[in-house]
């Protein structure tokens, strides 16, 4: 077992770094410079400024310090952010986002999971045909869309929750549950297709043959086998909600990590950009490190022939 | 049991051809019809195929159907809501109309009556509340911008913040949003299942490397991919259909190689063979039919996330240059005057929510269809 | 004697999209006490659906129980609302599945599996369950029985699987035991083995057992009486004696032609034409008649009734009624019966 | 019957990698020659090493080690893809699962016409549909069938098309990996009698794999008993049943269940224990009477050779 | 304040109320539209530092309400005759928020520190190059540092040595990059200083408290500041609002005290009493690249000028009380030296409507390139608003008979790469002062001018801009006549651009919020003299 995460920690190494090779020089191809007055200097002011960054040694000098750079935990100074570096500024920002992404996760698995268990057990009725409703509209409206509206309800209106900020618990309500839709229907709709497909397996029929009821079928026997499926699209699912909140960032004014990288992208601070897209890439290797772990806690079939 | 006596002639052996008795016991339905069939009575499903039928027609020729252009602009009559004559009661009746309140009638009235520029001539006003019960007088102020103007013809959808019409750019925009969907879908279609194809069909170290290399790209988040290839881009659709091929196939090759990795190691794919039979021949005879109906369905989940994604990338201001407009652009416009001016939004969200139920229940419709297990 | 188990003219239908599949249309059995009633009969001639429909356990919809009853010790079983099914199941009548690669629950231990109905239906608390379950395991002859019930099905081969879903089904001691095909995926050494373990069990309890098989091999060793049936009926019914030395219907006569004796010589082996009627529009008279030899003209157009060969022996085919013809079994059948039993074809309509 | 060999097996074997170290051996040293025109059955419990036996005669897995020598010419050496397609010809196989072993999204007359269009066979429509025609008549089926689609055919059916496609490039080996296993006791027998037929008629010689044992015993000349990927015992079929000498063998032979109560009722079976063997050395494979093959050790030979005295 | 040529739109609006609490709580609650990059003085580059250093730094002088330079550090100065030395005397009573006397050492530490090349100033040489003597030179590190024109006669007297007369000095002290450093202090926090809140000196009227990066920051009143007396506010909270809906919601919601607006919204809230314009001297305008073949026509390019309806635009499109900019200096800006008339009125609209001419001009265009139909590109931004723009813009540049304008949307960085390598035919450009003087935006298109990138090279127009700043530069209304001419010259005859609007912002703000100044460059807003009352 313990081997069996080492060899998987080396291998992330390694695409880690192959992933920071690659964005390294995709980088370099971004047009502009990081110079956010740029437009003032001449281009020897330009030249003078850039030498400072260590931007004007040639590639492969840039390329080697970054990744020397990187094994010493340091992934360099923000441009944008003068002197700032980039591992305090991800630190800082990565914790809103992880928050909401967590609570987010939590609460769209376990609405959506029940939803798709109500919807598999009276499969056909209103029920179902309910939360399928509620899964299609989820995936269909545009999470801006549904943010400002709850936002506006919600908060101005209804003066409920807070609008927006980020200054205590409270204020992360609203955008969870915006960024919780998402998960809710992609869950249930799973769910309901595997607790369907589960509930017509034989062990379930040697279960209600033991005279277990349908209580007790579903949720003893049915719910951990439906799961393991649904463990699969929770990997991808939380990293896109840990990272990609870009969208309710803004809106809810939230100071996270997305809208940090956008912004990145937008000003080229090279450093940012790149320290973000490892980060992105490590949260996803280690996601689905452990969604393999989780694998064999709730398979035990799995347990066996991958670990020793 | 019976009483009565069989009569005797009957009892007489009968003289049966063999053939009859080769005859096939079941009914005979293709795998397409069977599924074809299953498909029909899915109501869901066919209801979302109907609305995207109808959605295609109308992006092809929707814009045809009234005398403006998308991108004829006309300033004076920006905003204005939607207005079809005979569905007044629905809404449609091109007004617009604010509630003010204030401390009396007449300052609500006032600052009802500012809302639209003072224009008192085609504006009418309507007190809710008087304010004689101790609260805040309530004004309802319902402004005629058709009158006020002189539009004599009306805007279906209503216009936008240039004066453009709504309707014809809705339906340029589904227009756009519908070729991006396919456009994607088709190339993402193509390396998807080439890719995976590959990667199982050969298996050993080429699927070793192939997965690798499918890991590494996983590992770059998708945000950052495309952003870099439409900032090294020119923006526009080209990009964003270059940028959405470049991570959305990645799904679709896992789907295809897990399947082909299945079908592979299948007694008839063992049995072409051991007949001899190429690789080329094993790909297009065998593998590629049987994973058809995957494909298919899961282009089918691909086709809206496209759409969204299109729709995510103009929110972050990385969309379509003007004046195209997508749903997604159009939407992200409309909801920055949420508030105030809905109909802007209204249109072209309601458009694009039919656009997705529609792919995403006949997607659904469609799996359960090829899914002999889903037989009931 | 009374009947542990009676089943009357039990009809189950299937609502699908082509229409009313007809599984099971008419069917008549009893089973007593410490008794083995095998049934036979090819795939999909609804052994499998009547053995649900004893259980509740037909998925409905699309399945229903559209006439006759089961009566268990004298209660109506198709009356019963599934609360008070399910405390029936599993404690008075269990069930052996046929694949123990799918009918264990991969995801919970087998202990926990095995005590599930215990602590159930018997309210015993955890460690007397377990207590029990240490004793099943020994039973079906599972060594290490204590660190066993801790594993997972999947540490389990096929052969001990099977045993832990035998060792589950009669946790309870239930009085009637249902065995849907419960070697059909095992090998045969081992499916040797688990029909011992059967075998001695039941001699232990007394229960009474549907055994349900297409392997007439196994019906030889298991049975005390067997029905052999096709396209949803039983065609025949007696003492397994009987049915394997004076088999009365023509389908009966197939099957057994159709296995070569490892004493028989190189001749061509009695092969049944044809394949099984579509239930859903199943075929006027004797469903059996196109695939017969023996057709007669009355078999295309009245279905006929049980026969009685004897007072267990019945058979539902025209060639036992006064006016047919006698005809003569194939000969592979003829020579198994050795001469053994009784009279020639020929019979009382009842 | 002609002692001619058409087929020679030499120390066979075929490991698969399991996992990250280990190594399955699936078939560990197999000899054994198969003649003109009988049929070989090979019996042994499931996961022994059958199927992997015949897909590795046939060459869909490469060997670890070993030869096959077909009408004397190594099978696994041959590169050359116009030789292989040779072989292609001369060798075929039928499969166990028939609901399988047909692509369900192609016609009947495309499956079988399959071996037609690799080795160009037909050289036009027309003769394409009429050797099919044949092909479907020389089975039991006829023209109307041509157009169908796999699964509107029973199991007996869908055998009987895998049959006619092994049979399209007219090989002059089959193998038959488990064809009857899947099918019910009432069609088992017809695709047994089709296979005897086809034999008689065009003096095909078969390995003819199976785990039913009554039916094995009742189509081949010889059987060959694998246990864990060797062959423990080889012999003429009613030799092998009359004197099995390995006790695997007999342990098998104890278990079939035999569709006669009398004898059911009487039954003792035999359980096998690797424990019991000799260990004093490597057990080979011993030619202990003329055509009786056994794996055992000196010791043991001459055991059987008391316990089993001449014909 | 800073030039700011970004794109349109990004509001940085500050909204303030009283926090909590009842009467008398001297609390503003305000938002940024981002983060604060640095508190470094000599590496700001952006409004909000630039906002916030103003707010807890006093430089040499400070703006007044009018925009006219009102003592900071500095009690007065005196300039020599040339115009090229001053001589600032300092007050006594000023200090940093630790204790330490602020002096003049401070100034030269912070103006070397921004020349010096090690620093990776960006606007350090863009001030003061040109300005400040040697700075160029040291700038590009070929001059000692210490060779900057700026010394310490004592601790309480600056003297500032300029390159030649400079009549916009005074204002330009005001800017961010001028303000004085504590050495000391700097040097101790080392990589640290200003990235926190306690790596921060003050020596403003307010100090920083709190700082949570992306979140937002506390500022509070200083109590040590020399002219505390006057402050009134207690304490300044500011979050990060990105979104404008959000900001409304916010404000609505009585969380923050002035929110910006955009078009859309406007209507909404026009009649609102707490609706207010702020005006900005930012304009904007389409630079024509004279490189290429038809934009190198001067009648292609008048027919531009006047072809588009700028009035249309400003009311419906921006809708946020934006003017239809005329020339290319903004109006209310710079006033007449004697007659203290606004420069705008004196020069008149240069640039006009007028659809006639438009097409008069374009057929001549066309007649004299030989084309019958031509097609432009067009370098926009890739914000809503600057899309609407553009797409306006294109529709109205159609009217001309066989243009046709093909928008590319394309962020800000790739637009000002495709400036520098004049890779573009039409571009939508701003640009805002950093000090209060026309020559801030007219020296923009000298021949050699660093951001000139239209191929736009006159000799006339070069030689009364040059003579402006030297020979003139002590003679304000002569200096005065030759920018009048020149941006004639420019807008009018050579027709260089096609000036848009100018930019003014629509806001809400609370009307308890008092006394808050708005800029026309550096920090937007003053909040010195702000209070709330009657909340
Ligand atoms: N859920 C169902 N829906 C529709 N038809 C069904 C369903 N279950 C069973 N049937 C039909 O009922 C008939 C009897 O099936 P059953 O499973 O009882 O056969 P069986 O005798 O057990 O066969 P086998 O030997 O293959 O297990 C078959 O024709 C089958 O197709
Ligand atoms: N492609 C393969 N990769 C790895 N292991 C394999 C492969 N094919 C077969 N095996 C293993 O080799 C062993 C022998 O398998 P094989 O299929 O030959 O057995 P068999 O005798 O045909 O069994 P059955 O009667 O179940 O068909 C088994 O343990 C099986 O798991
Ligand atoms: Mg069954
Ligand atoms: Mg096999």
């Amino acid at each position: 077992m313990v081997r069996y995460i080492l060899e998987r920690l080396v291998y992330m190494l390694i695409t880690l770094l192959l992933i920071a090779t690659m964005t390294f020089f995709l980088m370099k191809l971004l047009p502009g410079t990081p110079l956010s007055a740029a437009d003032k200097l001449s281009e020897e002011q330009q030249a003078i400024v850039l030498e400072k960054y260590g931007l004007n040694d040639p590639l492969p000098v840039q390329y080697f310090n970054y990744i020397t750079g990187l094994f010493q935990g340091d992934l360099g100074l923000s441009f944008q952010f003068d002197n700032r570096e980039v591992t305090t500024i991800l630190l800082e920002r990565m914790g809103p986002s992880m928050t909401l992404g967590a609570q987010s996760l939590i609460l769209g698995t376990i609405i959506g999971v029940l939803l798709g268990l109500l919807a598999a057990i009276y499969h056909n009725g209103v029920v179902d045909y309910g939360s399928t409703f509620i899964a299609v509209i989820g995936k269909s409206i545009p999470s801006f869309v549904f943010a400002g509206i709850l936002q506006f309800y919600l908060g101005v209106q209804w003066g409920l929750f807070p609008v927006a900020l980020w200054e205590g618990w409270e204020y992360t309500i609203l955008p969870t549950i915006a960024l919780a839709i998402f998960p809710i229907a992609i869950a249930a709709r799973y769910m309901r297709t595997e607790m369907l497909e589960v509930l017509g397996s034989d062990f379930i029929t040697t279960a209600r043959a033991k005279g277990v009821n349908k209580f007790g079928v579903v949720f003893k026997h049915g719910l951990r086998n439906a799961l393991i499926p649904i463990i699969t699209i929770i990997g991808p699912l939380a990293v896109s909600l840990m990272t990609g909140t870009l969208v309710i960032e803004n809106i809810f004014s939230v100071p996270g990590i997305g809208e940090q990288f956008v912004k990145s992208i937008n000003t080229n601070d090279y450093p940012i950009i790149m320290g973000t897209t490892l980060f992105f890439s490590f949260l996803f290797i280690l996601i689905i490190l452990i969604i393999d772990l989780l694998y064999g806690l709730i398979d035990p079939r799995i347990r066996l022939t991958e670990g020793d | 049991m019976e009483n009565q006596t069989p009569s005797k002639d009957l009892f007489v052996p009968v003289d049966r051809e063999r053939e009859e008795q080769h005859e096939i016991g079941r009914p005979s339905l293709s795998f397409w019809r069977d599924s074809m069939i299953r498909l029909r009575k899915n109501k869901g499903a066919m209801a979302g195929l109907v609305l995207l039928i109808i959605v295609a027609i109308m992006a092809i020729f929707g814009p045809y159907m009234n005398e403006y252009t998308a991108n004829e602009q006309d300033l004076s009559r920006a905003k204005i809501p939607a207005k079809v004559d005979g569905l007044g009661w629905l809404g449609l009746d091109g007004t617009l109309s604010q509630i003010e309140e204030g401390d009396t009638v007449e300052a609500a009235r006032s600052s009802a009556l500012a809302r639209f520029s003072n224009d008192e001539e085609f504006t009418e006003i309507n007190v809710l509340n008087d304010g004689s019960d101790g609260g805040e007088a309530r004004v309802e102020a319902v402004h005629d911008p058709y009158a006020a103007k002189g539009i004599d013809s009306n805007f279906w959808f209503g216009t936008d913040g240039l004066g453009r019409d709504q309707w014809t750019r809705v339906w340029e925009g589904t227009r756009i949003s519908l070729y991006i969907a396919l456009l994607a879908a088709a190339i993402d279609m193509v390396i998807g299942v080439a890719y995976g194809g590959i990667s199982a069909y050969y298996g050993g170290r080429v699927d070793n490397y192939m997965q690798r290399i499918i890991e590494i790209l996983t590992g770059i988040p998708n945000l950052v991919v495309v952003v870099l290839m439409i900032l090294i881009l020119d923006p526009g659709i080209m990009s964003i259909t270059i940028a959405l091929v470049i991570t959305g196939w990645i799904p679709m090759a896992r789907i295809v190689r897990g399947q082909v990795l299945k079908l592979k190691s299948q007694e008839f794919v063992l049995a072409s063979q051991t007949l001899g039979s190429s690789d080329n021949r094993v790909i297009r005879k065998h593998l590629v039919p049987n994973v058809m109906g995957l494909i298919i369905i899961n282009t089918m989940f691909t086709i809206p996330s496209a759409i969204f994604f299109e729709a995510f990338l103009s929110f972050i201001g990385l969309g379509l240059p003007t004046p195209q407009a997508s749903l997604g652009t159009l939407i992200d416009e409309g909801f920055k005057s949420l508030q105030i001016y809905p109909f802007i939004l209204f249109w072209p969200a309601l458009i694009l929510s039919i656009l997705m139920i529609g792919f995403n229940v006949l997607a659904d419709g469609l799996r359960d269809a090829f899914d002999p297990k889903m037989r009931e | 004697m009374d009947n542990l188990l009676e089943v009357n003219n039990l009809h189950v239908s299937f609502d699908t999209y082509g229409g009313e599949v007809k599984a099971v249309r008419g069917v008549d059995f009893s089973v007593k006490k410490g008794e083995t009633l095998a049934i036979v009969g090819e795939s999909g001639s609804g052994k499998s659906v009547t053995t649900k429909a004893l259980m509740g356990l037909i998925p409905s919809p699309p399945g229903r129980i559209k006439e006759g009853e089961i009566l268990f010790e004298g209660k109506d079983l198709t009356k019963m609302k599934d609360k008070e099914l399910s405390k029936i199941r599993g404690k008075d009548i269990a069930m052996i599945f046929q694949d123990p690669m799918t009918s264990l629950n991969p995801t919970m231990k087998v202990g926990n599996q095995i005590m599930e109905g215990l602590i159930k239906h018997q309210k015993k608390s955890r460690s007397d369950a377990k207590k029990r379950a240490l004793e099943l395991l020994e039973l079906v002859g599972i060594a290490n029985a204590e660190e066993r019930l801790k594993q997972y099905p999947h540490q389990f081969s096929g052969g001990m699987r099977q045993r832990v879903v035998i060792a589950i089904a009669l946790a309870c001691n239930p009085k009637l035991l249902l065995a849907d095909e419960p070697t059909t995926a095992l090998d045969v050494t081992i499916q040797a083995q688990i029909l011992e373990v059967m075998k001695d069990i039941q001699k232990e309890m007394e229960s009474g057992i549907v055994f349900i098989t297409h392997d007439l091999g196994v019906v030889a060793n298991v049975a005390d009486r067997v029905a052999v049936m096709y396209a949803g009926k039983i065609v025949e019914i007696g003492k397994v004696d009987d049915i394997f030395y004076n088999p009365k219907h023509p389908y009966t006569w197939g099957l057994l032609g159709s296995m070569p004796s490892l004493d028989s010589n190189d001749d061509e082996l009695y092969a049944i034409p044809g394949s099984p009627p579509d239930l859903m529009h199943p075929p006027k008279g004797d469903a059996f008649a196109p695939r017969s030899d023996f057709a007669m003209k009355i078999d295309f157009e009245q279905e006929p009734p049980m026969f009685k060969v004897s007072d267990d022996h019945y058979a539902a085919t025209w060639l036992l009624h006064e006016n047919a013809p006698a005809v003569q079994p194939p000969e592979s059948v003829q020579t198994r019966m050795k001469g053994t039993t009784q009279e020639s074809a020929g019979g009382d309509g009842v | 019957m002609s002692k001619e060999k058409l087929l020679e097996i030499n120390n066979l074997k075929q490991h698969f990698k399991a996992g990250r170290k280990g190594v399955i051996k699936a078939v560990d040293g197999l000899n054994f020659d198969i003649y003109k025109g009988e049929t070989f059955g090979l019996v042994g419990e499931s996961g022994c090493g059958k199927s992997t036996t015949g897909r590795t005669i046939i060459r869909l897995y490469d060997a670890t080690d070993g030869e096959v020598l077909f009408n004397g010419e190594d099978v696994h050496s041959v590169k050359d893809k116009k030789e292989l397609k040779r072989f292609n010809r001369e060798m075929q196989m039928i499969f166990q699962d028939p609901y399988a072993s047909l692509n369900p999204r192609m016609k009947v007359e495309d499956i079988i016409a399959e071996g037609l269009d690799v080795h160009g066979l037909a050289s036009n429509d027309q003769e394409r549909k009429d050797i099919v025609v044949n092909l479907l008549e020389t089975v039991g089926l006829n023209e109307d069938h041509a157009n169908r689609y796999p699964h509107e055919f029973s199991g007996g059916q869908r055998q009987r098309l895998g049959i006619a496609r092994a049979l399209a490039v007219d090989p002059s080996f089959i193998i038959a990996d488990e064809p009857i296993s899947a099918l019910d006791v009432s069609i088992q027998a017809q695709v047994v009698n089709l296979l005897k037929k086809l034999q008689n008629e065009k003096n095909l010689t078969y390995l003819f794999i199976a785990h039913d044992l009554s039916m094995v015993k009742y189509i081949s000349d010889r059987i060959g008993v694998m246990y864990f990927g060797k062959m423990v015992e080889l012999a003429d079929a009613d030799d092998l049943y009359e004197n099995p000498m390995h006790p695997y063998t007999k342990s098998l032979l104890s278990a079939i269940p035999l569709p006669d109560p009398d004898y059911e009722r009487s039954r003792r079976r035999f359980n096998y224990d690797p424990s019991d063997h000799d260990q004093s050395e490597e057990p080979e494979f011993r030619e202990v009477r003329p055509d009786h093959w056994v794996l055992c050790t000196t010791k043991e030979m001459e055991k059987y050779q008391q316990d089993h005295p001449g014909k | 304040g800073g030039g700011d040529s970004s794109s349109e739109g990004g509001e940085s609006s500050g909204s303030d109320n009283e926090g909590s609490g009842g009467d008398g709580e001297q609390v503003l609650n305000l938002s940024e539209s981002a983060d604060i990059p640095t508190m470094d003085s000599s590496m700001a580059t952006d409004t909000v530092a630039f906002q916030w250093l103003g707010s807890t730094k006093d430089g040499l002088y400070r703006l007044d309400e009018d925009a006219q330079a009102e003592p900071g550090i500095a009690k007065d100065h005196e300039m020599s005759e040339d115009g090229t030395t001053y001589t600032f005397n300092l007050r006594e009573d000023a200090k940093w928020s630790n204790g330490d006397p602020v002096t003049a050492e401070d100034f030269v530490y912070a103006w070397q520190r921004a020349v010096n090349p090690d620093t990776g100033s960006e606007y350090g040489p863009y001030m003061m190059n040109g300005v400040i003597k040697n700075a160029e030179a040291i700038a590009s590190g070929e001059m000692e540092v210490s060779e900057l024109g700026v010394t310490a006669k004592d601790e309480h007297t600056l003297e500032v040595q300029l390159e030649q007369a400079t009549p916009y000095f005074e204002s330009l002290t005001a800017f961010g990059t001028f303000l004085p450093l504590n050495q000391d202090f700097v040097e101790e926090q080392g990589d640290n200083y200003a990235q926190e809140a306690d790596a921060l000196l003050s020596n403003g009227p307010f100090k920083f408290e709190e700082w949570n990066h992306g979140e937002g920051w506390t500022v509070v009143k200083n109590e040590d500041y020399w002219d505390a007396e006057n402050v009134k506010l207690d304490k300044i909270d500011v979050n990060v609002v990105k979104d404008t809906a959000t900001g409304v919601n916010l404000f609505n919601s009585g969380e923050i005290d002035r929110t910006g607006l955009s078009s859309e919204f406007v209507d909404e809230y026009r009649s609102s009493e707490e609706f207010q314009i702020k005006d900005e001297p930012t304009l904007f305008y389409i630079k024509m690249n004279q490189e290429g073949e038809v934009l190198s026509n001067v009648n292609a390019r008048k027919a531009i000028q006047y072809a588009i309806d700028r009035q249309g635009m400003v009311d419906v499109i921006l809708n946020n009380g934006s003017k239809p900019s005329t020339g290319q200096v903004p109006e209310n800006f710079v006033s007449h030296p004697e007659s203290g008339k606004d420069f705008r009125e004196l020069n008149g609209d240069l640039v006009t409507s007028d659809l006639e001419k438009a097409k008069e001009h374009w057929t001549k265009a066309k007649e004299e390139l030989g084309k019958d139909s031509v097609e432009l590109e067009y370098l926009g931004g890739d914000t809503e608003v600057a899309k609407n723009l553009d797409a306006y813009i294109k529709d109205q540049l159609e009217q001309l008979e066989g243009l046709s304008v093909k928008v590319n949307s394309v962020p800000f960085e790739v637009r000002l790469e495709r400036d520098t390598s004049m890779n573009y035919q039409l571009q939508n450009a701003g640009w805002g002062p950093d000090y209060i003087d026309p020559n801030t935006f007219l020296n923009l298109w000298l021949t050699d001018g660093g951001n000139n990138h239209t191929g736009y090279a006159s000799e006339e127009y070069d030689k009364l801009i040059n003579e402006a700043n030297t020979d003139l530069a002590q003679d304000p209304e002569a200096r005065w006549e030759n920018f009048l001419k020149a941006e004639e010259l420019l807008m009018k005859e050579d027709a260089v651009l096609a000036p848009l609007y100018q930019r003014s912002v629509a806001q809400l703000q609370k009307p308890y919020v008092k006394g808050v100044y708005v800029n026309p460059m550096g920090a937007d807003y003053t909040y010195k003299y702000a209070y709330i009352e009657g909340k």
